[in-house]
């Protein structure tokens, strides 16, 4: 962990509204607030459906936020913002997108989805800068310069994933947003880009939003972790403190559900079923039960918990 | 035990643009009554395809070039349509990958499943309709009556995943193929349909073919585990063979990757390169160009099957009795010490 | 749903309202006049502008349109068509005759378009697949009248199987040919969009579990592909609907049908206002009344759509 | 498995370590974008036909007038109604001037004339009024095509993209347009303007892209939410360049297939104007003009209206193979086929 | 009776198919010739015409004139019924000529009571004077009296005009607004009545059993059919559901030679107008260049070939007949007759006049089918006969054409007129100073005293002449000032079941008489 504890990113009472008609109102994220460091990976878990993604696409702007407010590197970056700003944003905050295939142009070389945003920033001079940096973030994420001239659909679903990296990393950011960005994969592949990311991290000093299921990658690639579920921020904490101090209901069960690859073990396994029936989120607070670690819960909820 | 399905040899490939892509190259197994095969590999490298050819659904440029698909005594590759109609659906069910494309957007969830019931059980359509109730609360959705009239969009991801499974099972089948049912789900969603799929399973005495990345989840459900490299099965043996005693480098690699846990690691292993063009399947063995441990022959000629044990067998030159003694990377050797040690721990 | 309905009529009878303005508008434009003849003096005109209280400024005779349609559904009468008739007599039974044709071959047209698109896309890049290109480009390529002609030319006068001019007194038996000729261009474009659109639906996932399920052949079609491929069918439908039910011009004259297609032809190139501007307002209706249904089928068709719909 | 009849070599079973291995991936040769495109359409062989017949039609159409020796618009009134009489091929027994088995042309004493397609009821050569009105067809096509790409294109992109308010403004605005029947505004035009090209092209300008429009928007409204999209927008895409770049490829092939279906809507448009009166200004003639005109004299003299009615079917079938063509060789999905 | 019609096949009906709708059956209302064709079917006035044009007496025995030829009492028959049963008498004369003059009722054909000469009619129409003063008095039920202001010599022929036939005024007056709108609004009193009118669609006349002269009518009603595809028409005739219909030129080839083919003039005479104002057609040489430079005879016969006829002259053939008896035409005199020469003459005197080498004209015509495509052999015609012009052609609607021609917007502009009464008068006026339908915009003192003396003057009583006064008029107009260049006269061609004899046929007025068909087994 960095020793400059310098936040990043804030995001604070973030809520984000669908609605859906005239009377139905869907509360995909309701009320989350959790600040990132320069540096550190940000792990985001929960059910599907809990409002991560709309988490990350709230905080890059692709909706725009019911209620709350986010700062970037000191500036505010949610409702109305300058075009300096936005062009801050655009290039030191980058999401890598759940579904791979989705989130390239089928009809775009790799060449051109990757340029895009330096054709967008234009941070090249000449034609043959723009496919020189193309060519050096392929190799960086694993892929080989012929590779650029292929089309989406050509790769197999790991390659892909790290095109949608690469394009994300061209413009160098700070930020990046990664929403299961490894689900699709097999392990290995898996191993892969995880180390990529790692050591991209480590290099340039990266920060990362990492949203997974798959919880022993969250655990290992993550300096905190957030435990969402139905649009809230139940707990919130440094991994250590998350896998082995959870102290929510939710945080509980989830964990208790992950998968060992230990076939013996893996039978003879207890799972903790969440019952929510008891529990209403929204009279619960935030509250730090130790340094650094939130739980969601009234007093008294808490207390049980922790006992 | 009674051999269920027996897949003997089998060659499929596509005809594309760019040549012929060679995606099955012999695959053999067998499944037997009440057990879980799991098939696991590196992405593409054809366990979706071989499913579906168990079901008989193939794409248009697709061609099964060679081999044999035995069940109850039919070799599935040469019946007539109308024959396998008759067998899918009622006999051999799959779970499809991805819930939300899988489903009719147009159509309730209950008729979906009740159509599958009309379809093979001769029932009027009301009986269907109760029997689809009945199987929706079976896969553990409550109110079963209301969930029954409405459609795919309204309902979770979890939840539909659970209606297609509900639509495997409508027919009683004996065989269940399930390609990737979970991926997309959170853990503890994964582990109630995990928990489902067994349960019916002991309750039926289903064979089922079970698809997943997740090595987790492979020890959660399979009995035995066949590994897939490049369009063959380089490895297969019990679950604990597999995951205690992994005998080919591709395997030691997948097994390796896995994070741990328990410890925390710098960096995690992974198996270096890219998966082989299908276009051009390289000789001999094909993961030789990504391992650590090839040998020479590994360019040359592809490796048989060696038998480990009375169910394990794995293809790799390294168990000819010529080849050097080579030990399983290190990090592998002592997760599986540890995960040994779990076990031990956790008995007492 | 009876809501969004309400409030959509709400928007169409304001639709309607400009429409109908502008229609009035155009038509002050037009040059010329109902009362044109080689015979006529400037008196004599005067005096038929004032007969039919053309003399008026527009805004007065439109309020007075408006009023008279509104509360006594009067449209005013021709002026030279059938002259002093009222014109919702005029159209009355016209009106039925080309609704009447025009849905038969709405309804024939789309049902052989949706065969034969569904063969071609069932086998595809086949010659089946050839065969019912060529046939929906020569549906789209060959204009109606030719068919027209051709079909009471053929089966009409040569083989007698239908009566080849439009009969008042065996009506259906008459409509088949006019029918017939009208539902070419309506094959050969749902055909067209069908093949398209299934194709796709085909190569879907939940084609794949249908099939899975055993489901034979024919019901995975119809039951799980057709419904699904249907919106884009039914979105290209919904003008030529229109356009049917008021009537062909060509047809009309060739089969000799008292249509509202040959009426309105015939109303613009006389100037009779009123038969043109009441045309055109029950043109709007079934315009606005179409898209109204299609969206609403939309919504029968496609259950996430309904969703969609109460979004805005 | 013991009887492995492989002879090993004495090195067979030697190691090879990383660093010894050569690459022998087998790699992709990095194809322009349009090279593709064009290797898919050429394999594509309908589109080449379509392709082929096209441009033969439109050779035709601009040489074709001046292969004889008649102007489209001189009359010879007794040269009317002559049946397609054509040299050498009327040895074979057809083409060769008879209706009914009585040859016209040795009847009025006219030996060495020879009219390729015959002559209409004014005695014009039907040949060279076939090609002469083929050039105004395709003129009216490729307007057609024009004002459904930079109208109707525009405007469903707009009104899906942007959406909300904007696009339900846009909504009403088209509805009202198509409201109103055509014909009273065609009708306007040609007595405003007088009859002619253009107020035929004028009238199509006003309603022509409507259809393209809404193709455009629906599908607009559906690739929108896409995260390709998305992702643009994350990269700091103005509104612009998403429609210019990402969201106008990928629309492309409906767009040239719904194209398709405007080029013979819209000759049969001006043709329907012929019809009623409001079309082009005599002598001059598009296909849909001749069509018409050999409509009246059908049963009597049917080459009269046949020759421009194949002409057309045959630019409307090459269109159409050649639109499909495009569409596919426009996606590169299509290769695996 | 809708069931009747069909199954009815013992009975003997005419089956006829129009090409345009009925418009009205209101005498009054009426403009077109089918109204006036059916309405005379159904009603007959003083007078009506026999197959030969000769006026005889109908609902009328006899009439008694003044010397000065101002008064007219006519004798009407007793036995003449409407049909619903009530008398036809001299008061239905009454009601209806005063309601034709009556500005309330606005009638097109108002006018046509001045031509009349009936007392005070123009002041009633402008409404000067109560409709009550107009010069007509029933004596008694079956005693008229008319008044004229003015001798009028083809006074008796247009009592045969549907503009002066009867109408039963309480009928009338009790349907209201409603009158003649349906068959069950309407009264006959001639040899057939309406039974059926399906707008659009067709109608039916039955016989009228209470018409005076019932036992004559051998037929049992008319069926007419509104095929407006004259190819449809031939085909329906064909297979025998129709007895006469008419056919476009196009199929004349066709049906040349077959028995069924029928030929009949026409009243129409169409002509090229040229707008006097034009800077081009204000030149003679120009006019009389256009005037012969185009070959009629082709126009007529081959490209119209419809019974049409070239028209070397203004009054058709067939109109009038002339106080010798003969036919205006029949001295045979032809000015503006086809001469490539000649033409070529004019022009090369024109273009030096004008001092232009290569002059631009526009020509206005209708969209019609066949006037389209004179016009384009007119354009071919002209172009290729007079070097140095480029025409243009201009079609429009016909309402639009008339009005550009009217407002005197157009260069040159292909029109037509037609006759209202027997008497050459019906076209010579036509271009007197200031008529609206002038659209040459001629204006000659000279023409303009010739006419005034044949209408009202003093040769309104001389018939020979009048007669020679009319002719020269028509001399003036086309020969030495060629105003407008004719261009033929109509005619129409029709396929007609040769077992259908006795349809009469006229130039003027009631175009077709049905009163005495008959069809053979
Ligand atoms: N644009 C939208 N309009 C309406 N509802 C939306 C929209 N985007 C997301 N939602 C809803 O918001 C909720 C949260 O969705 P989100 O995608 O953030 O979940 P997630 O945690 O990322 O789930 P997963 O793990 O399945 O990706 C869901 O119920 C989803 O249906
Ligand atoms: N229709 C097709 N045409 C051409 N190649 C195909 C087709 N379908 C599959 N393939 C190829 O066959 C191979 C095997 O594909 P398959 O879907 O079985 O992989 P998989 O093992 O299921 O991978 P994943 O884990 O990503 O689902 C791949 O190389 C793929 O590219
Ligand atoms: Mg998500
Ligand atoms: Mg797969």
């Amino acid at each position: 962990m960095p020793a400059n504890k310098e936040v990043i990113l804030s995001v604070k009472n973030l809520k984000q509204y669908f609605k859906l008609d005239r009377k139905n109102l869907l509360k995909a994220v309701d009320n989350i607030s959790f600040n990132v460091y320069r540096g550190e990976t940000f792990g985001l878990v929960g059910e599907s459906g809990s409002g991560k993604s709309t988490t990350g696409r709230s905080i890059i702007r692709l909706y725009n936020p019911t209620a709350g407010e986010v700062t970037f590197s000191g500036k505010k970056i949610s409702g109305q913002i300058d075009s300096e700003t936005e062009k801050m944003l655009r290039t030191k905050m980058q999401m890598i997108f759940q579904d791979p295939m989705a989130s390239l142009n089928p009809r775009k070389t790799v060449l051109d989805i990757i340029a895009q945003g330096l054709d967008i920033h234009k941070l090249y001079k000449t034609k043959e800068e723009r496919k020189e940096k193309v060519y050096n973030i392929l190799e960086t994420v694993g892929l080989s310069r012929e590779h650029a001239h292929r089309y989406p659909h050509e790769f197999s679903g790991g390659q892909r994933q790290r095109i949608g990296i690469a394009r994300a990393l061209v413009l160098e950011p700070d930020f990046i947003i990664a929403d299961e960005a490894i689900s699709a994969l097999d392990v290995s592949i898996q191993a892969q880009v995880v180390n990529l990311l790692k050591n991209l991290q480590k290099e340039r000093n990266l920060t990362y939003i990492f949203i997974a299921h798959d919880l022993s990658m969250v655990k290992y690639i993550s300096d905190k972790i957030g435990v969402m579920h139905l649009g809230k921020m139940v707990e919130l904490g440094t991994a250590e403190s998350i896998y082995s101090n959870a102290t929510h209901p939710y945080t509980k069960s989830l964990l208790s559900a992950i998968p060992y690859p230990n076939p013996i073990l893996e039978r003879t396994r207890k799972r903790t079923h969440y019952d929510k029936k008891d529990i209403d989120y929204e009279k619960g607070e935030f509250t730090e039960i130790e340094k650094g670690h939130f739980v969601l819960g009234t007093k008294e909820e808490i207390k049980k918990w922790t006992s | 035990m009674k051999k269920i399905l027996e897949v003997k040899d089998l060659h499929v490939s596509f005809n594309t643009h760019n040549g012929i892509v060679k995606a099955i190259r012999g695959v053999s197994f067998d499944l037997y009554k009440g057990e879980t095969l799991a098939i696991v590999g590196e992405s593409g490298s054809g366990k979706s395809v071989t499913t579906k050819v168990l079901m008989g659904i193939l794409a248009k440029n697709e061609v099964i070039e060679k081999g044999e698909i035995l069940f109850e005594g039919k070799d599935l590759t040469k019946i007539s349509n109308k024959e396998i109609t008759n067998i899918r659906g009622k006999e051999i069910a799959m779970i499809f990958q991805d819930p939300m494309t899988s489903l009719n957007p147009t159509m309730t969830v209950g008729y979906q499943i009740a159509e599958s019931i009309m379809e093979h059980q001769k029932l009027s359509k009301s009986q269907a309709k109760e029997k689809a109730i009945e199987l929706i609360q079976l896969v553990g959705i409550n109110e079963p009556e209301k969930r029954y009239k409405q459609y795919p969009h309204q309902l979770s991801g979890g939840m539909r995943q659970r209606i297609v499974i509900a639509i495997a099972l409508a027919c009683n089948p004996k065989i269940l193929i399930a390609d990737e049912p979970t991926t997309a789900l959170d853990v503890t969603i994964q582990a109630q349909i995990l928990d489902l799929i067994k349960e019916i399973q002991n309750k039926i005495g289903l064979s089922i073919i079970f698809i997943t990345h997740d090595l987790g989840v492979v020890a959660n459900i399979a009995d035995r585990v066949a590994i897939m490299y490049a369009g063959k099965i380089i490895e297969y043996g019990t679950s604990e063979e597999i995951f205690y005693h992994p005998q080919h480098p591709y395997t030691w690699g997948l097994l390796a990757s896995v994070p741990d846990m328990a410890n925390q690691q710098n960096e995690l292993y992974a198996i270096p390169g890219t998966p082989p063009n299908m276009l051009y399947p390289p000789k001999g063995d094909a993961f030789a160009l990504r391992s650590d441990y090839a040998l020479k022959i590994d360019f040359e000629e592809e490796p048989p099957f060696f038998k480990v044990s009375d169910t394990h067998y794995a293809a790799t030159w390294l168990l000819h009795e010529k080849a050097p003694k080579i030990q399983m990377p290190k990090v592998l050797k002592d997760r599986i010490e540890m995960m040994k040690k779990e076990v031990a721990l956790n008995a007492c | 749903m009876l809501k969004y309905i309400r409030k959509r009529l709400i928007i169409s009878i304001l639709t309607l309202f400009i429409i109908l303005t502008v229609l009035f508008l155009l038509l002050e434009l037009m040059p010329g006049s109902p009362f044109n003849d080689e015979k006529l003096s400037d008196e004599q005109r005067i005096m038929l502008y004032e007969k039919y209280e053309l003399g008026k400024p527009l805004y007065i005779r439109y309020i007075s349109y408006l009023k008279n349609v509104i509360l006594k559904g009067d449209f005013g009468n021709s002026y030279s068509i059938q002259k002093d008739a009222a014109v919702s007599d005029l159209l009355k039974s016209r009106l039925s005759i080309s609704i009447k044709i025009g849905i038969q071959s709405l309804m024939l047209g789309s049902f052989i378009g949706l065969i034969l698109g569904i063969v071609a896309a069932v086998n595809k890049n086949t010659k089946w697949d050839t065969i019912t290109t060529i046939f929906a480009v020569i549906g789209i390529s060959v204009p109606s009248y030719v068919f027209a002609l051709g079909l009471s030319y053929f089966l009409g006068y040569k083989l007698k199987l239908f009566p080849f001019t439009y009969d008042i007194y065996q009506s259906f038996k008459s409509s088949l040919l006019p029918t017939i000729a009208l539902s070419m261009f309506v094959i050969a474009t749902v055909a067209r969009f069908m093949r398209t659109e299934l194709v796709e639906v085909l190569g879907s996932e939940y084609i794949t579990l249908a099939e899975a399920k055993g489901l034979k052949i024919r019901k995975v079609i119809f039951r799980h592909s057709v419904r699904n491929a249907l919106i884009p069918v039914i979105t290209v439908l919904g003008p030529i609907t229109v356009s049917l039910m008021t009537g062909s011009l060509v047809v009309e004259r060739i089969f000799g049908i008292p249509g509202i297609g040959d009426l309105l032809v015939t109303a613009i190139s006389v100037n009779d206002f009123n038969v043109v501007i009441s045309i055109a307002f029950f043109y709007s209706m079934f315009y606005i009344l179409m898209m109204l249904i299609i969206d609403i089928l939309y919504g029968v068709i496609d259950p996430r759509i309904r969703i969609a719909k109460g979004a805005n | 498995m013991e009887n492995l009849r492989l002879s090993f070599r004495g090195n067979s079973f030697e190691r090879v370590f990383r660093d010894e291995k050569t690459q022998k991936d087998i790699v992709y040769e990095g194809v322009s974008f349009w090279k593709d495109v064009s290797l898919r359409f050429y394999q594509n062989k309908g589109a080449l036909i379509g392709f082929v017949l096209i441009t033969i039609i439109i050779a035709l159409a601009f040489i074709g007038p001046y292969m004889n020796s008649h102007t489209y618009k001189s009359i010879k009134t007794e040269h009317m109604n002559l049946p397609p009489r054509i040299p050498v091929i009327e040895k074979l027994g057809i083409l060769d001037g008879e209706i009914g088995g009585v040859n016209v042309y040795k009847e009025k004493g006219l030996h060495d004339v020879y009219y390729w397609f015959g002559t209409d009821n004014l005695g014009r050569d039907i040949w060279t009024r076939v090609w002469v009105g083929t050039q105004v067809s395709l003129y009216i096509a490729l307007l057609a095509v024009i004002i459904d790409m930079l109208i109707g294109m525009s405007y469903g992109l707009l009104s899906g993209y942007i959406g909300g308010k904007v696009d339900i403004f846009m909504q009403r605005f088209i509805e009202i347009l198509s409201g109103i029947p055509n014909l009273v505004v065609v009708t306007l035009f040609v007595m405003v303007l007088n009859p002619g090209i253009l107020s035929i092209s004028l009238a199509l300008v006003i309603t022509g892209w409507i259809g393209m429009s809404r193709v455009v928007r629906s599908q607009v409204l559906k690739l929108k939410e896409l995260d390709f999209i998305l992702a643009s927008r994350t990269l700091g895409s103005s509104t612009l360049d998403i429609i210019r770049k990402d969201l106008f490829p990928n629309i492309f092939g409906q767009v040239i297939i719904m194209s398709m279906f405007s080029i013979p809507s819209s000759i049969f448009y001006e043709s329907f104007l012929a019809f009623i009166g409001l079309g082009l200004q005599p002598p001059m003639a598009s296909l849909g003009v001749l069509i018409n005109d050999g409509y009246k004299s059908i049963l009597i003299y049917p080459h009269i209206i046949m020759f421009p009615v194949i002409v057309l079917a045959i630019l409307m079938l090459s269109f159409n193979l050649l639109a499909d063509g495009l569409r596919d060789a426009l996606d590169p999905k299509m290769k695996e086929h | 009776g809708q069931s009747n019609s069909t199954k009815d096949s013992a009975k003997k009906y005419l089956r006829l198919a129009k090409d345009v709708e009925l418009a009205t059956m209101d005498q009054h209302i009426a403009t077109d010739e089918l109204s006036f064709e059916t309405i005379s079917a159904t009603i007959e006035g003083l007078y009506t015409l026999d197959k030969d044009g000769n006026i005889i007496p109908a609902i009328a025995l006899s009439e008694e004139v003044s010397d000065d030829g101002l008064t007219y009492t006519f004798k009407l028959r007793e036995n003449a019924k409407w049909s619903n049963g009530e008398p036809v008498t001299a008061n239905d004369f009454v009601f209806s000529w005063r309601r034709l003059v009556d500005p309330k009722t606005a009638s097109e054909y108002n006018f046509i009571m001045d031509v009349a000469g009936v007392k005070n009619a123009s002041k009633i129409v402008e409404g000067e004077l109560p409709k009550e003063e107009l010069g007509i008095e029933a004596i008694d039920d079956y005693t008229l009296k008319i008044t004229l202001d003015r001798p009028v010599p083809y006074f008796k022929s247009l009592t045969t005009f549907a503009s002066f036939f009867p109408l039963n005024e309480k009928f009338v007056t009790e349907k209201g607004d409603k009158y003649a709108l349906e068959p069950e609004n309407l009264l006959a009193n001639g040899p057939f009545k309406m039974v059926e009118w399906n707008k659009g669609y067709g109608y039916k006349l039955d016989k009228n059993s209470y018409y005076y002269d019932a036992e004559k009518v051998k037929i049992d009603g008319i069926d007419f059919r509104i095929i407006k595809d004259n190819q449809t028409a031939a085909l329906k005739f064909e297979s025998n559901e129709l007895d006469v219909a008419k056919i476009s030129s196009e199929l004349v080839d066709k049906y040349k030679s077959s028995p069924s083919y029928n030929q009949v003039d026409g009243g129409f005479l169409w002509y090229m107008s040229f707008n006097h104002e034009n800077e081009v057609f204000s030149n003679i040489n120009i006019r009389r260049a256009f005037t012969h430079a185009i070959n009629k005879e082709h126009i007529a016969i081959k490209i119209l070939n419809d019974g049409s006829r070239p028209a070397d002259f203004f009054i058709p053939i067939g109109l009038a007949t002339g106080p010798d008896g003969k036919d205006f035409r029949e001295d045979g005199t032809t000015y503006a007759k086809y001469d490539k020469d000649l033409a070529l003459e004019y022009w090369n005197k024109a273009k030096a006049e004008l001092g232009k080498e290569n002059i631009e004209v526009e020509i206005l015509f209708d969209d019609a089918e066949t006037i389209k495509k004179m016009s384009e052999f007119i354009q071919a015609e002209l172009e290729t006969n007079l070097p140095g012009l480029t025409v243009k052609l201009k079609a429009q609607p016909k309402k639009n054409r008339l009005e550009l021609m009217r407002g005197g917007n157009f260069e040159a502009g292909v029109t037509r007129w037609g006759p209202d009464y027997a008497d050459p008068l019906t076209y010579l006026e036509l271009f007197l100073t200031g008529s609206s339908s002038n659209t040459p915009n001629y204006s000659s003192e000279e023409y303009d005293n010739i006419i005034f003396d044949v209408s009202r003057g003093e040769l309104a009583g001389d018939p020979e002449k009048r007669w020679e006064a009319m002719k020269e008029a028509e001399r003036i107009i086309l020969e030495k000032d060629a105003i407008v260049a004719p261009l033929f006269q109509s005619g129409y061609t029709f396929l007609i079941n040769p077992k259908v004899k006795g349809i009469e046929s006229h130039t003027v007025g009631t175009t077709f008489i049905y009163k005495n068909v008959e069809i053979s087994e």
